[in-house]
C-alpha cells in the first residue's frame, strides 16, 4: 500500500513557504560545481539527497528549480526507479522506489550518462550468448 | 554511570539539591545581611529623600563621567560579559523553557546564531576582563582566591553550553551533562561568594542613594 | 587580646549594620575605587584602593556576622584582627583617607565607601589606633574648647577688632537671634576678616544674630579621628549654647567638616534631632543674593577656578550654593571639568591635615598634584574655596610646588567686594 | 549453496540492476558518498555466505519483527539469502531438541568462523533462571555460543544495553551481552527496535570488506550512530530559529516545527531514524509529530520522562519549598543571634575619653 492510499487528508494545510528551510540554494551551487567538474574532467559525481536535512517543501523546490530536460528513463528492479535528465543537460534525478511504491532513496547525479542505466559487460556478453543462440536457432 | 545517567542525574537529582541549595542560601544570606538593621537618621533631610534610593539603583549602571576613558576594560568589557550574559541566560530557548519550568514565566527565545554569537563574545569579554585582573596593579593587589574562583565557576557554564551547542570536545550528551552540572555549582557557590553581588548591589545602592539623597546629593 | 584591642573590636561589632554588611557582600574587587581616590591616582599604589583600607572592618564583619565566617575562624581560614594589624591600617584610614567620599560616587554595585570609613574609625578610635596629630587636636578641643588650643580672650579680641574695623556691634550671647555664629580656629587665627564680612552682610539684611561665649567653636575633632563618645561632647556645647540662647538658626562656618559634624552627624551623635536649623554660611548668602541683598560694589577682574570642599558640596549637599555667588562677585570664573560633587579632594580632609609625620606631610604633597593640575590647566593663578581647612592645606601644597597661586575664601571675597 | 553471490542472486531472478540500487541505498544509509554503492555491489556480488547463529534472550520479539518486516521483504530476504542462517528459533522451522541439536551442529561445524546475533538482555538473578532455554539459563548458552564466534552482534536496546528489562528496579537482574561477554569483538545495534538496515549494514560491511565497521565507545557502527537525531533532523532549522511546537495540536506543530519543548529526545540520542527512517522510508517519529524518546540510548526508559523537555528537571523539583523554609528559618536564627551580639556589643560600650586613645 503507498502513502496515497491511506484515506486521510490535511486539514489547515500550512503554505509551502513555511517548509522550506533554506538548505536547498547551497545545494544548487554545488551542482554547479559539479556540472562544470563534469565539463573539465568528466569525472561524475552525485549528491544524496536523502541524507541531506531537506523537508518535502524543499525538493519541491529544487525540483522546480532544475525543471524538466528531454530524456526520461524508468527502470523496473524490484520496484520502479526513475532517472529523469532535468532542463540541465548531465544533471538527473534519480529517485528509486521499493516495490510498494514508497521512495527507497534520492539523488541528484552528474553525469553524461547515469552508472545505472549502462549495461554491465558481463550482461552484455550474457546478451550476446542470447543473441548467438537466436542466431543459430534462424 | 553512562553519559545518559549521568546527564539524567545532573537534570534530576543534581538540579533538585542545586535548586535547593541556591533557594536555602540565597534567604539566609539575605536575612543574614539585611538584619542587622540601621540607626534611624535624626538629621532633618534637605528634602525629603524620596526615590532617591530607587534613583540610585538606575544611576549606578552608567559609568561616571569619565569612568570609561580611566578604566576601559573594567567599563566595556564588564557590559559586554553582562550583558552576554543576561542574552545567553534568558535568550536561549532552553533556557526560557528551564525557567518557564521553574517559575512559570515565559517569552519568546532568540534565535540560537544569535545566542551562538553572543556566547562567543562573553566568553571574549570575559578572559579579557580576566587578563586586565591579571595585568592591572590594582586589580591583582584585590584579587583573591574567591575572585579567580568565581570567574571560573561563571565561565565554565558558558563554555560547556557553547561546546555543546558546537558538537566540540565531548558528546553532546556528557557535554550538555558537563554544562548543567556546571549551573548548579555556580548556583550552589553563589549566595556565599562575591557572586551574591548580584543580589545585594540592589540593597547597596540603594542604602547609598538614600543616604545621600538624604542630603541632598544625586549619587 | 588586648584590653584596647577588645574594646575597639566592641566598637567594631556596634557600628556594622546592614549597609556595612550589604556593600561588603556587594564588593566584586574591581578596583574602579581606586580610580576616583586621589592617593591611588596621584601614587599609583594599589594599597591605597579605598575598599582595601576597610579589609580589619570586613574580616570584623564577617566573623562575627555571618555564620561561613565564623566556621571559617573557627577552622582557622580566617585570621582574626590583631594589634598589629591595626597599627598597619592606621596609616590607610587617617593619613590615606580624607573622607572625601569621591570612592562612594563611583562604585559600580553602589558601596557608600567613605560610610564604611567613618565607622571602621570608630574601632580604630577605641582601640586607640589613630595618629598623634589628630589625637592632640582631640585633646585640644576637649580640654580647651578648640583644636588649635584657642580660648574665649582670643575670640573676644577678634570680635571687638571687627567691631572697630567694621562699626558694628558683634552680640555675644544675646537670646532669641535669628543666627547663633560658630567659628572655626583657623578662621580666627588666620581670617578674622570673616566675622567683619558677616557683621557687615547681616546688618544689611537686617538679620540678628549672636556668638556663644561657651560655644564658638565649630570643628569637631572627635569626628575626624571618629570617636561618637568625643563627638557627642563636642557638638552638645554647640547644641546646649543654642537651645539655652533659643537661636532659630546654627550657622555653620565655611569649614567643611564642622558642616559635617553639625549638620548631619549632629542630631545622631545627641541621639535626637535638633530644635534649631543648622545653616552652611553659603547657604545663607545665597539666598540673601536671591533676595538682592547681596550687591557688590566691584568684582574681581582676575581668572580664577573654585575648589568645593568635599565635606560641605558632595558629603553636605550644599551643591549649587557656590557658583551663583562667585559669578555674582568674579567677572572671569571658570568652571572645571571636575567640579561639585565630582570634585578632588585638596588631599588634608577628614584630620588628614592635622598629621604632622614627615610620611603623612610628603604624601599629602604628593596627592595635592592633582589640585595643581587642576590649577595649570585652567591656567589661572586664583583659586577661591569656602572651606578654612582647605585653603590652608592647599596653601601649603602651593607653597611646596613653588606655584604662584593665590588661595581666597569665597565670603571673604564677597565680604571684600560688598557695596558698602 | 556456494558460488558469488550474484550468481544466487541470478537464480533468483535478481538483476545486477536492482542489486546495484540496493546497493545504492545501503550506500546512502550507511552515510558512504553516493559512489561506494558500485564499489560495494561488485564486492559482494563476489562473496560467500558466512554462517550465522541467532540467540533470543530476555526479549519481546520486536527486533526479529523489525528485520523481518523490513520495508522491501525481498531485498532484506537477499542479504539473508547472503548468509546461512543456521539457527533463528522465532524463524526455524524446527523446534524443540531438533533446534538445539542443530543450534549444537551449526556450533561446532564453524567454530571460530560463525557470526553470533544476539538479541534481548540476559538476566543474572537467580543464576539466571529467569530465562531458559531447553532447560539452560540465557548466561550459559551465550557464553556457550560467544566462545565458538568470530563476532557478535547485539541487535537491540536490550542485547546493546540491558534495555527494558533492565529499566529501574530491574526485577531479573538483567545485563547487557558486552556486561558477560569480554573477549569478543561485538558490536552494538541498541534502538526498541533496531533499525532494519543497520543489521543489514553490518552485514554489508562484513561481507564487502570482511571486518566489522567503525564503531563508538558504546560499540555502535559509526556510520549510523555517528551523529544525533537532532543534528540530522529536518526540523533541525526550527529550533535554530526558535520555532517551536508548544503541545501536540497547536499551530507550531502543524507548522511542523521543533519539538524540543515537547520532550524530543532527539539532542542527545545518536542513531539514523532522521535520514534512514521507517517503515520503507515513509515516515518516522519526529516526521510523525513526535519527539525521539532516545530509544537507542542506554537505560532510555529512566532518563527523566518521555515528555520532559531536556532542559527541564528530570525530576519535579523536591526540596524548592524545603529549601525556601530552612533558609528562612536559618537567616532568621543568624539574624536574631547577630541583634543578641550586637546589643551584647553595646551593652558593652565603655564611653572612650581623651585616655583612651592612648592604647
Amino acid at each position: 500500500m503507498s502513502l496515497d492510499a491511506i484515506p486521510i487528508h490535511v486539514i489547515n494545510a500550512p503554505p509551502i513557504e513555511a517548509g522550506l528551510t533554506g538548505n536547498a540554494p547551497p545545494l544548487l551551487r554545488e551542482l554547479a560545481e559539479q556540472v562544470k567538474r563534469l565539463l573539465a574532467t568528466g569525472e561524475a559525481s552525485a549528491i544524496d539527497l536523502s541524507a541531506l536535512p531537506l523537508t518535502p517543501a524543499d525538493l519541491d523546490w529544487l525540483r522546480e528549480k532544475l525543471g524538466a530536460g528531454e530524456i526520461s528513463v524508468t527502470l523496473q528492479a524490484n520496484g520502479e526507479s526513475t532517472l529523469n535528465e532535468t532542463a540541465c543537460p548531465g544533471v538527473w534525478w534519480v529517485t528509486h522506489h521499493n516495490e510498494r511504491g514508497a521512495v527507497t532513496s534520492q539523488l541528484i547525479e552528474v553525469a553524461l550518462v547515469p552508472e545505472l542505466v549502462k549495461a554491465h559487460p558481463q550482461d552484455v556478453q550474457i546478451g550476446y550468448e542470447y543473441l548467438e543462440l537466436v542466431l543459430s536457432d534462424l | 554511570m553512562n553519559e545518559l545517567q549521568f546527564l539524567t542525574w545532573v537534570r534530576g537529582p543534581g538540579l533538585d539539591i542545586a535548586v535547593g541549595i541556591f533557594v536555602l542560601g540565597v534567604l539566609w544570606r539575605l536575612f543574614e545581611i539585611y538584619s542587622l538593621g540601621r540607626k534611624k537618621d535624626l538629621a532633618a533631610p534637605r528634602h525629603a529623600a524620596g526615590a532617591s534610593g530607587l534613583h540610585t539603583v538606575f544611576r549606578r549602571s552608567i559609568p561616571p563621567p569619565g569612568g570609561v576613558k580611566r578604566s576601559p576594560v573594567s567599563y566595556i568589557g564588564g557590559y559586554i560579559f553582562h550583558i552576554g550574559l543576561a542574552i545567553v541566560v534568558f535568550g536561549f530557548a532552553p533556557h526560557i523553557l528551564l525557567i518557564k519550568n521553574l517559575t512559570g514565566l515565559s517569552w519568546p527565545g532568540l534565535p540560537s546564531q544569535f545566542i551562538d554569537l553572543a556566547a562567543v563574545v562573553t566568553m571574549a569579554a570575559m578572559v579579557v576582563v580576566l587578563v586586565d585582573r591579571i595585568n592591572k596593579p590594582v586589580k591583582r593587589f584585590l584579587s583573591t582566591f574567591g575572585d579567580w574562583f568565581t570567574w571560573t565557576v561563571t565561565f565554565l557554564p558558558v563554555l560547556t553550553g557553547w561546546l555543546a551547542v558546537q558538537h566540540l570536545l565531548l558528546p553532546y550528551t556528557t557535554m550538555l551533562a558537563l554544562h548543567i552540572l556546571s549551573v548548579e555549582i555556580l548556583l550552589i557557590v553563589l549566595p556565599f561568594t562575591k557572586l551574591f553581588h548580584a543580589f545585594t548591589l540592589f540593597g547597596s545602592r540603594w542604602y547609598n542613594g538614600k543616604v545621600n539623597g538624604q542630603r541632598g546629593v544625586p549619587v | 587580646m588586648s584590653a584596647s584591642l577588645e574594646k575597639g573590636i566592641n566598637a567594631l561589632k556596634q557600628v556594622i549594620d546592614a549597609p556595612i554588611a550589604s556593600y561588603f557582600n556587594s564588593c566584586v574587587h574591581c578596583g574602579l575605587c581606586a580610580d576616583a581616590c586621589l592617593f591611588y591616582t596621584e601614587t599609583g599604589d594599589p594599597k591605597y584602593t579605598p575598599i582595601h583600607k576597610l579589609e580589619p572592618l570586613r574580616r570584623v564583619y564577617e566573623q562575627e556576622y555571618t555564620l561561613l565566617g565564623r566556621l571559617k575562624k573557627v577552622v582557622g581560614l580566617s585570621k582574626p584582627v590583631t594589634d598589629d594589624e591595626l597599627d598597619q591600617w592606621q596609616s590607610l584610614v587617617y593619613d590615606s583617607c580624607t573622607m572625601c567620599g569621591r570612592c562612594s560616587m563611583v562604585c559600580p554595585v553602589g558601596n557608600d565607601i567613605v560610610y564604611m570609613v567613618r565607622k571602621f574609625r570608630e574601632g580604630m578610635a577605641a582601640s586607640g589606633h589613630v595618629p598623634d596629630g589628630i589625637k592632640g587636636a582631640t585633646q585640644r578641643t576637649v580640654e580647651i574648647g578648640g583644636p588649635m588650643g584657642l580660648k574665649w580672650p582670643a575670640v573676644a579680641n577678634v570680635i571687638r577688632k571687627a567691631e572697630e574695623a567694621t562699626g558694628l556691634a558683634i552680640p555675644v550671647d544675646k537670646e532669641g537671634a535669628d543666627y547663633l555664629v560658630l567659628l572655626s580656629s583657623m578662621e580666627i587665627v588666620n581670617f578674622p576678616e570673616y566675622l567683619e564680612a558677616l557683621a557687615k552682610i547681616f546688618s544689611k539684611a537686617g538679620i540678628s544674630f549672636t556668638l556663644a561665649s561657651d560655644a564658638f567653636e565649630a570643628t569637631n575633632a572627635g569626628i575626624q579621628i571618629g570617636n561618637s563618645d568625643i563627638a557627642k561632647v563636642i557638638v552638645s556645647r554647640i547644641v546646649d549654647a543654642a537651645e539655652k540662647l533659643k537661636v532659630k538658626n546654627v550657622l555653620s562656618p565655611e569649614c567643611g567638616h564642622a558642616y559635617m559634624a553639625i549638620r548631619w552627624e549632629g542630631p545622631n551623635l545627641i541621639g535626637r534631632p535638633f530644635t534649631f536649623n543648622v545653616v552652611h554660611v553659603l547657604e545663607l548668602l545665597d539666598e540673601l543674593r536671591l533676595k538682592g541683598v547681596l550687591k557688590m560694589k566691584s568684582t574681581f577682574k582676575e581668572p580664577l577656578i573654585l575648589h568645593d570642599p568635599c565635606q560641605i558640596v558632595r558629603r553636605g549637599g550644599v551643591l549649587q550654593a557656590a557658583e551663583p555667588l562667585i559669578q555674582q562677585v568674579a567677572d572671569n570664573y571658570i568652571p572645571i571639568v571636575d567640579k561639585q560633587k565630582w570634585n578632588w579632594c585638596c588631599g588634608g580632609g577628614g584630620g588628614a591635615s592635622a598629621i604632622h609625620t614627615d610620611e603623612a606631610e610628603a604624601l599629602r604633597a604628593k596627592v595635592f598634584q592633582v589640585k595643581k593640575r587642576q590649577i595649570e590647566e585652567a591656567g589661572v593663578s586664583t583659586m577661591v574655596t569656602f572651606c578654612a581647612n582647605c585653603r590652608i592645606v592647599m596653601e601649603e601644597g602651593v607653597d611646596h610646588y613653588e606655584m604662584d597661586t593665590k588661595l581666597l575664601g569665597l565670603t571673604e571675597l564677597l565680604a571684600e567686594h560688598l557695596e558698602d | 549453496m556456494q558460488g558469488p553471490l550474484i550468481d544466487t542472486l541470478a537464480r533468483q531472478g535478481i538483476t545486477r540492476r536492482t542489486f546495484l540500487k540496493y546497493c545504492t541505498t545501503l550506500a546512502s544509509m550507511m552515510a558512504l558518498p553516493p559512489a561506494a554503492g558500485l564499489a560495494m555491489a561488485e564486492a559482494m556480488a563476489a562473496a560467500r555466505r558466512p554462517s550465522v547463529i541467532w540467540l533470543p534472550f530476555q526479549e519481546c520479539t520486536g527486533c526479529t519483527e523489525s528485520i523481518t518486516r523490513s520495508h522491501s521483504p525481498t531485498l532484506e530476504g537477499m542479504i539473508f539469502d547472503m548468509i546461512s542462517l543456521d539457527y533463528q528459533e522465532t524463524l526455524m522451522a524446527a523446534a524443540g531438541h531438533q533446534a538445539e541439536e542443530a543450534l549444537q551442529a551449526a556450533m561446532k561445524e564453524n567454530a571460530g568462523k560463525y557470526l553470533l546475533i544476539v538479541d534481548g538482555s540476559i538476566p543474572l538473578d537467580m543464576d539466571g533462571a529467569y530465562s531458559c532455554i531447553g532447560g539452560r539459563s540465557n548466561v550459559e548458552i551465550l557464553k556457550e555460543a560467544a566462545a565458538g564466534a568470530a563476532a557478535i552482534v547485539a541487535m537491540g536496546s536490550c542485547a546493546a544495553f540491558g534495555g527494558i528489562p533492565k529499566a529501574n528496579p530491574n526485577p531479573t537482574g538483567a545485563v547487557s551481552v558486552s556486561d558477560i561477554i569480554k573477549d569478543k569483538p561485538i558490536v552494538n545495534i541498541p534502538g526498541c527496535p533496531p533499525i532494519p538496515v543497520v543489521m543489514t549494514g553490518v552485514l554489508a560491511h562484513y561481507l564487502t570488506f570482511g571486518s566489522l565497521p567503525e564503531l563508538d565507545d558504546k560499540g555502535r557502527p559509526k556510520a549510523f550512530f555517528g551523529e544525533t537525531i537532532h543534528d540530522r533532523c529536518y526540523r533541525r532549522p526550527f529550533y535554530d530559529q526558535g520555532k517551536f511546537a508548544k503541545t501536540f495540536d497547536d499551530e507550531g506543530a502543524r507548522m511542523g516545527w521543533c519539538l524540543f519543548e515537547l520532550g524530543c529526545k532527539g539532542p542527545v540520542t545518536y542513531n539514523a531514524c532522521a535520514t534512514v527512517k521507517w517503515n520503507g522510508g515513509t515516515s518516522w517519529p519526529v516526521e510523525s509529530g513526535h519527539g525521539c524518546l532516545g530509544c537507542s540510548e542506554p537505560d532510555f526508559w529512566d532518563a527523566g520522562g518521555f515528555y520532559k523537555a531536556l532542559s527541564v528537571p528530570a525530576d519535579p523539583l523536591e526540596f524548592g519549598a524545603a529549601a525556601a523554609v530552612v533558609g528562612a528559618g536559618a537567616g532568621v536564627a543568624v539574624s536574631f543571634a547577630n541583634r543578641a551580639k550586637k546589643r551584647a556589643a553595646k551593652a558593652a560600650h565603655q564611653t572612650t575619653t581623651l585616655a583612651d586613645l592612648e592604647k
